[in-house]
């Protein structure tokens, strides 16, 4: 009971912070608004049972997706200046949307209903078969690496794509090796503050190896690949924020990126043709091992392990790309 | 059944007070003149008030792993936090909020 | 009173998706404009989010030695779990474009942008 | 939490709300706890340690960006101290290469 109404209440505050963040101009505000909603985002993902969810959205949302927006920010502009001239159009059309949208919501079962058309078809039966075709108690970590691990190859693929394409509009350039000028202020990070350097210096290391477990420990608990990939992420980005793009472009060097960026997903399709090779399907981890429940293990370990290595990959190189570009 | 009953007394009362701490800082928060004044009602929460509310929740569970990653999070709150409250007030200041004075309230 | 509270996730998403939709349409600015593209995926997430919910249910994250339990539906998790995801990538690779244009064209206000197209 | 977000919606200016938000991300991470306590399942602290750990990068990120922009307006301003510069601000010529 007091989980539902707390429920209701984030979601309120949600719609708030929605509306907030359409008000303001000020998009430095809006990117601070913008963690907040993420923040109540995760907490409803888990008053809603979702933890996996919850867990990304939380090593997403909490640090990565604020830095990105700040250093995207930083390169363009922080005010928003006109003001649109279809304003009234597109209010209206988005008002008659939500009324539609609000009038279907009335013939829809609601929320929880053990009944309800979802909860009929497949579900069940995933819910039924993990433990004994699988034997991992995470039923998200075994649908998302087992049983439907087309999709989430097609999805590491995305990520990959989007890292590319990224790195191709901004480019990996080097630093200029002259020394004439000043360096770019982006490069110089927060050195002289000892306060966040000491604890930074102190808290990363607890960071990759809460990495580390959520990466290997997704089959028992919530994480899995993409939470610790984002994670990782996370670290080094704190690294880099602390000792500066250079240092941290030394300790992970641009090719190494690169090399992330791409062994995660080919490892993920490797897997996939090793069980080809086997004998197997595409992606079919039985023949993996002599016992089938143990080849299903040894793949879902394998196509974790390359979904954050991958996802470690784009999301670091984006940030690079983003963090060593000059504004113009 | 007495130890258990000290133990439930004590995790409420921490509770209680911890969500007491909580509220205050949200109080302050939203009173408080200025930044800076605020930022200080803040750590209330971030501190004590968090600390209380964990430390209650720990006497609740047994013996488990969970108990040492609670440990963990109160740990990592009470080094991060002040960490993210200085790099916050070192923000505000080289952005020229000036203390002490009701900033001008420019309209987002 | 359950049928409303039941519908209110719903309905909340419904606005969330239309602020979303609004900014992403009405607003001038182009990070402003991909801000709204997020809340309005971050709407769509709720949504599935929403209904993989099962009355008295938990996480799926299965149990060991608890008799009879219900657990949530896992399978909008996984959709879910990897959207985010590429949803931030896809978010970069905008923002990528924004940094782009404001270097080509000095500024990301849309209107701008047109004019000196046209000119 | 209320108050918090009343706080983060009313600013006044970016920093209250940066302040909120940072608040609220503690709150989360209580109200994480407290939930997965309730509910029963104390293996999902594992979320509450995720944003104990991650969440003040977000705020660090702010610093950075604050600072940069500040030395930024400070180098196109040749050089003109305007800005009342703390003791632990950025002293850019003091960088030295490694």
């Amino acid at each position: 009971m007091i989980l539902t109404v707390l429920g209701f209440l984030l979601l309120t505050l949600l719609v708030i912070v929605t509306g907030a963040i359409v008000r303001t101009a000020n998009l430095f505000a809006a990117v601070v608004l913008l963690s907040l909603f993420s923040l109540l985002m995760a907490a409803n993902f888990f008053l809603l049972d979702a933890a996996d969810v919850a867990l990304t959205e939380a090593a997403v949302g909490a640090g990565i997706s604020t830095v990105l927006m700040l250093a995207a920010l930083a390169l363009t502009a922080e005010t928003e200046k006109t003001a649109s001239r279809l304003k009234w159009v597109a209010a209206g059309t988005v008002t008659a949307l939500t009324l539609v949208l609000l009038y279907a919501t009335l013939s829809i079962p609601r929320m929880g209903d053990p009944s309800a058309p979802v909860h009929q078809h497949v579900a069940p039966w995933y819910l039924q078969n993990t433990p004994h075709l699988i034997d991992i108690p995470n039923v998200v970590s075994a649908i998302l690496a087992s049983f439907r691990g087309y999709d989430t190859l097609g999805e590491v693929f995305v990520v990959f794509t989007a890292g590319i394409g990224v790195l191709f509009m901004l480019g990996m350039r080097r630093f200029p090796a002259g020394k004439r000028r000043i360096p770019p202020p982006q490069t110089l990070g927060l050195k002289h503050h000892l306060v966040p350097r000491t604890v930074g210096t102190f808290i990363l290391p607890f960071i990759i190896l809460f990495g580390l477990y959520v990466q290997f420990h997704g089959e028992h608990g919530p994480g899995g690949g993409f939470q610790a990939g984002a994670i990782m992420a996370a670290a080094f980005i704190l690294y880099a924020l602390l000792e500066g793009e250079r240092r941290a472009l030394d300790i992970v060097p641009p090719r190494v990126l690169m090399l992330l960026l791409a062994s995660g997903a080919f490892l993920y399709g490797a897997v996939g043709v090793m069980c080809m090779l086997l004998g197997g399907n595409f992606l079919d981890y039985n023949v993996l091992a002599a016992d089938p429940v143990a080849g299903q293990h040894l793949g879902i370990m394998l196509v974790e392990l390359g979904v954050g290595v991958s996802v470690t990959g784009v999301l670091l190189s984006i940030y690079h790309a983003f963090a060593k570009r000059e504004p113009a | 059944m007495n130890v258990q009953l000290l133990i439930d007394t004590a995790s409420w009362i921490l509770l209680l007070s911890g969500s007491a701490f909580v509220f205050l800082g949200g109080l302050g928060l939203l009173r408080m003149p200025d930044l800076y004044t605020r930022m200080h009602a803040a750590s209330l929460t971030d501190t004590l008030g968090s600390l209380f509310i964990l430390l209650g929740i720990m006497l609740q569970m047994d013996w488990t792993s969970s108990l040492a990653k609670l440990v963990a999070v109160i740990g990592f709150l009470l080094v991060t936090n002040p960490t993210a409250t200085y790099a916050l007030a070192n923000a505000a200041l080289l952005a020229g909020e000036k203390p002490r004075t009701a900033p001008a309230p420019e309209k987002p | 009173m359950t049928e409303v509270l039941g519908l209110y996730n719903y309905w909340v998403f419904a606005v969330v998706l239309a602020l979303g939709l609004y900014t992403a349409a009405a607003a001038p600015n182009l990070v402003k404009k991909l801000m709204g593209l997020s809340i309005f995926q971050s709407a769509v997430f709720l949504l599935y989010i929403t209904m993989d919910k099962v009355e008295g249910g938990t996480a799926p994250i299965l149990r060991a030695g608890v008799g009879e339990q219900i657990y949530s539906n896992p399978l909008p998790q996984v959709l879910i779990l990897t959207a985010i995801v590429v949803g931030i990538s896809t978010l970069a690779l905008g923002l990528a474009i924004v940094v782009r244009i404001k270097e080509e064209y000095g500024t990301i206000e849309e209107e701008n942008i047109r004019d000196m197209d046209q000119s | 939490m209320c108050l918090a977000v009343a706080r983060a919606l009313l600013g006044p200016g970016v920093y209250n709300r940066l302040l909120a938000a940072n608040l609220f991300g503690t709150k989360t991470v209580l109200l994480l706890a407290v939930v997965a306590v309730l509910s029963d399942r104390p293996e999902f602290l594992d979320l509450a340690l995720a944003y104990a750990l991650i969440n003040f990068i977000g705020v660090l990120a702010v610093l950075e960006f604050v600072q940069s922009r500040a030395l930024r307006r400070r180098l196109e301003d040749g050089h003109r101290l305007e800005d009342s510069k703390p003791e632990s601000g950025p002293a850019p010529t003091t960088d030295r290469p490694e």
